[in-house]
């Protein structure tokens, strides 16, 4: 824990103060994308990331600013993207809603829910193949919402993986709102994990987005993937989203969800947690750190061209 | 914004004296509500379409109305929702689904081609799918490929769809009130940028019917059909014409299928020149089908060829970084440059509009 | 059992005599269609069909002869129908992939494995409404096969269809067949039932085609819904396809089904048990009666004429 | 049969001295086993495709050969098999994905569409997609609705597809060769009909390079643009034309996005005379877009705009029956005639011509 309590609160600091930063400027308009903030839920995407070796692969969601940070997406060109400029990790072609860093082990995101689930499927089948070359088995880790179970494709991705044993993770971060709607408008009942044992698949429920609990769970699951070749595993974490859908505000005001059940995860928050387990001048240090990587990167993006007009004709097929 | 709407209310509706001025949302909650009102078995489901937000206004207050029976969310699955509609529409009901992004269509294809489209034919009128999809075309803020995507044409293609794209807030209450009421599928488009625009809509119930086209402006230079959000590029390119001197005939086809090619063709006899500009891609577009058949009536009737040119969307997914955003869509200034060498040909010098004011493209920043 | 087993036996015997005359006479092209055959399995269709009401549904897939019948669809129709004639229940344009007969209950059926299954939820909704205002709770039961399940869309209006308990009944075929593939390669498990259970939902498994187990347990399952207007309710029903997916042949030849399971179904033929419960009597008037229906729907089918050109244009739009 | 792919053979392969005279799924299949023995990194996968029918013969003995990783059957499941496809393909292996009725694909728009095709550009050139989509059209003995449409022109309208469909055995081992080879997701489309239709076939491994269209017959009367198994039907429409001296040029795009269009318009400027015969239906169709550009290009060179006809589906769902079907397609006679009122003009006097012998047609019960 010595090592490893800094290390994951860096994580999820870089992860809360750069959204909230741009929470901040979002009224300059110099982000010219819809972002879906993760504020309150990076205990997940660290968690995951942390243990992953910088070849294996996280696939994601629309809401994919905390797992790029945590597997060590570049963060300039993060920044940059956001703001439509060339030197964006997709050229300003991508916006907040499909970051990718396929060097750092980033698959673009998607702004279709589900989408991506299969496709992180097609990943590990192809590291299943790969290892049978290579001895080496790296691992993909899927990560949707609790709304992307509720879309067919998923249940068809369990199946094949399962069948397949696919070297993956899937995770669920469930934060039991998709939108505005509460997940028991949406879930005819909450045994997610029970219904995907039924396909031979080991699950773990995590409840209270402990951070380490999160990272010691994909550790092992990892490890065992990699030394069976054989997965898949599923863990569902349970988590809270503290800001709006879309957008930079919160909308508590807006009386749809249950301000008690906030203030229960505020109160569990992982970055205050790990905050008070360590001393004054390391958690200074971190601080200082991820704040100017944040002013970093925003110099960075602002600095960067915005694309020239040709680059709408590029990369449309490839050659 | 209320320029061409006001246009159209003014032309169209002069024995309707019992006008108010509301948006486009405004109009299509106006047609849910009356049509709600007059038919218990429409009802009006899908995504969201219950919480706060109500679909940028557009399904609010309906729930307080008519209950949750008649107006309800459902999980995040696009494709057996489609069938679940489709079930209940042959079992009598007149439900409206909704999709917040066309995108997501792109999950339900099955159902509605290969079931929506085919049952009333495949079982020979024993069943019927009165059913209305309602579905929205994103557009600007970084929304970028996944968001923007206008797939009217997919929907062309198949017969036993209709498909809507009203441009203003007239239209979409009557075209609305004339979905519901129709016995088959129809694919109602809508484009999130007309959400806040305004227009003189009657107070009353009435249908603006699928299948007739709406002259816009009439003029006698050329004819320029735009479709959905183009209608209001195609406005602007017209003002811009006007001062140089060029009369232009705005078209707005409304209902893409069945297609009025008869509104079209007349004006274009007229014009001699057509200007197709869609809000889509070109290949294999409504542009396409636009021009093929104005091409085939104009020889059925040994008519001399008309000039013909067509815009839309660039050949590219759609970028999110707003320069490459601009570049990706017709505008009123470049729609107004092509009509224009239409008009003069090509060796005629160059010309340059002013920049327009375009306030739902230069301040839209959401909600999405 | 003194009138069930000769109503069950004559519809059984029904189906079984109809598709081995269509086997008979198919190589004479009178049957313009591609016929799958549900030989060996009548037992499902008619334990499912007999305890429902005419106003009742049943919903179905492109292996429809079987429930058609069992529901009471017009047999005439149905002939000329398979005969491409304009007197056939969807006037030849539907052939045997798309048997419908509204009046009698039998939803039409889809080529596209999965596709009428959350059709069949759409229709229970309607029926939840209906009763509503009726007061008399209709149900719908939609059969599908075992890859059947296997397409979203299947989990997709299960969630939903007891997340708003519609009253309806799934009933999944399981002929452990796909076309040629075996469940083994398709499924990661079999834990079907208990996967459904994880919704909330009622399951029952019948893993011996048993004609009366079906009958009773469809006939409580019924019962259950209409009193409390709330289902739905799962059966899996264990079955064996006898001839090749598609055509009038067995296909036993082809070596890619275990021939020891096929002799043990057909041992366990449930025409041939009921056959035995019967006296020879009443055994030769049903079959002569059956022989003589099916003698009647040929010579329709036979008489009646093709559609008209015209007809080609007419209902694609309703008006 | 062979007629017309032997023209392809002779005319275009005389340097290519190594034929052999094998089917339509016989060609795909040597290609799948060409280049699965080329490149390590090709696999084939998809409903079937691994049982001992092997779609039709076009996979059998690919698994002995290969094994069970590189080709193997799936769960019925569309969507998500897409998505592995996809996947796949962006770590660097090049997947054959294949469906046995297209009507099969709208299940798997949303990773087509939204995925597939715009991965590469979205994600700014990080990933590719090479992959292919094999898919049939059905057609014949009461296959219907559901299982006889051809819906290319659905993803010709989107960025970032590319969209094949040869008609002949040559065409068919050379496009798909070329579609593996390539990194763009590719759907390659097949029809049932032409599955036992024999040409000559180089024995070794070549490609037909997807964009380029094909010259199968010269002529000078009429140009007649054919698709997919139409091509058959221009052929013998060609033999009934010759036979009251009209001379045809059958042209076969084989690729319909790219698409050829120099090839189509200088045709079209020879003749003066454009027939498109598509294999599907017509509004917003491959048939549009061949009009709308041809017209667009002769008008951008201030040529004389040439007559121009469409023929494909009827505009209604596909009917069981025979005879209803057989008003459903284009044939040889219908396609004659239409070619025969463009030469001669609408007043010259009516032609019937004979009756065809149709054997892939007329013969046709299956296996589905
Ligand atoms: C297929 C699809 N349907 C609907 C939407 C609209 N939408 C965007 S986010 C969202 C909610 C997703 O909820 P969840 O998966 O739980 O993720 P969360 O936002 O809670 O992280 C919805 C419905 C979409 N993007 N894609
Ligand atoms: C969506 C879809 N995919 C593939 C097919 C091809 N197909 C026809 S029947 C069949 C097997 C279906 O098996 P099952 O659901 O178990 O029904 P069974 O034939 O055993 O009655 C397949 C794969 C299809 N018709 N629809
Ligand atoms: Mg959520
Ligand atoms: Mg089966």
């Amino acid at each position: 824990m010595d090592k490893l309590a800094p290390q994951l609160y860096k994580k999820m600091l870089l992860i809360r103060k750069l959204e909230l930063r741009l929470a901040e400027i979002y009224h300059t308009d110099a982000v010219k994308s819809p972002v879906h903030l993760s504020v309150g839920q990076e205990s997940i995407a660290v968690g995951i990331c942390d243990p992953l070796n910088k070849d294996d692969l996280v696939s994601n969601t629309y809401r994919c600013h905390a797992t790029y940070i945590a597997k060590g997406g570049d963060l300039r060109e993060m920044m940059a993207e956001l703001y439509g400029k060339s030197q964006g990790c997709a050229g300003g072609k991508a916006g907040s809603m499909h970051l990718v860093d396929m060097k750092n082990g980033v698959v673009g995101a998607s702004a279709v829910v589900g989408t991506t689930i299969p496709i992180a499927a097609g990943l590990a089948l192809a590291m299943k193949f790969d290892a049978k070359k290579t001895g080496k088995q790296r691992i993909v880790v899927s990560v949707f919402g609790d709304g992307g179970t509720e879309e067919g494709c998923f249940y068809e991705t369990i199946n094949f993986a399962a069948l397949r044993k696919l070297p993956m993770i899937f995770v669920c971060e469930n934060n039991r709102l998709a939108i505005h709607t509460p997940i028991e408008r949406r879930w005819a009942t909450e045994k997610l994990c029970e219904r995907i044992q039924t396909y031979g698949i080991e699950t773990h429920k995590i409840d209270d987005a402990d951070v380490f609990k999160i990272r010691e769970t994909i550790s092992s699951a990892a490890e065992k993937i990699r030394n069976t070749g054989e997965g898949p595993i599923f863990i569902e974490c349970a988590t809270y989203r503290w800001l709006e859908h879309v957008g930079p505000f919160d909308d508590h005001k807006d009386n749809y969800r249950d301000l008690e059940e906030y203030a229960r995860w505020k109160k569990n928050d992982q970055i205050d947690r790990l905050a008070g387990m360590l001393d004054e001048n390391t958690r200074n240090q971190i601080q200082q750190e991820v704040t100017d990587m944040i002013k970093d990167a925003e110099i960075f993006a602002e600095n960067s061209p915005y694309p020239a007009a040709e680059e709408l004709y590029t990369h449309v097929y490839a050659h | 914004m209320s320029m061409h709407t006001n246009s159209v209310a003014t032309s169209l509706q002069k024995d309707q004296q019992d006008l108010h001025l509301i948006r486009y949302f405004e109009a299509l909650r106006e047609a849910f509500d009356q049509e709600m009102t007059r038919d218990p078995n429409v009802f009006l489901f899908g995504l969201d379409v219950d919480d706060h937000k109500g679909i940028q206004g557009s399904t609010l207050g309906l729930v307080e109305k008519f209950g949750r029976d008649r107006v309800f969310g459902t999980p995040l699955s696009e494709d057996a929702m489609t069938g679940v509609a489709i079930g209940a529409a042959m079992a009598g009901y007149r439900p409206i689904h909704t999709h917040i992004r066309m995108d997501f269509m792109l999950l339900c294809m099955n159902q509605l081609v290969n079931m929506a489209a085919k049952a009333h034919y495949m079982y020979n009128g024993q069943v019927q799918v009165p059913l209305v999809v309602r579905t929205m075309i994103g557009r600007s803020w970084g929304q970028g490929g996944q968001h923007s995507q206008a797939l009217h044409s997919l929907f062309m293609h198949i017969p036993g769809l209709k498909v809507v794209a009203p441009s203003n807030a007239h239209d979409a209450k009557g075209c609305m009130i004339a979905a519901i009421r129709d016995n088959n599928p129809v694919i109602f488009i809508e484009h999130r940028l007309l959400y806040s625009t305004e227009g003189f809509v009657p107070k009353n119930s009435y249908e603006v019917p699928l299948g007739k086209a709406r002259i816009l402006v009439p003029g006698s230079d050329v004819t320029i059909v735009a479709i959905s959000h183009m209608v209001m590029e195609a406005l602007r390119a017209r003002k811009h014409l006007d001062s140089i001197g060029i009369s232009a005939e705005i078209i707005d086809p409304i209902s893409l299928w069945p297609l009025d090619m008869d509104t079209i063709v007349a004006s274009v006899q007229k014009t001699k020149k057509l200007l197709i500009v869609d809000n889509a891609w070109l290949t294999c577009g409504a542009s396409s089908e636009i021009l093929s058949r104005t091409i085939e009536m104009f020889q059925e009737e040994d008519h001399v060829l008309p000039a013909i040119a067509r815009m839309g969307f660039a050949p590219t997914t759609c970028p999110t970084t707003r320069p490459l955003e601009n570049l990706f869509y017709p505008n009123g200034r470049t729609i107004a440059v092509k009509a224009y060498e239409m008009v003069k040909g090509k060796s005629a010098k160059a010309w340059e509009p002013p920049v327009d004011a375009r306030a739902e493209i230069d301040e839209f920043k959401g909600p999405f």
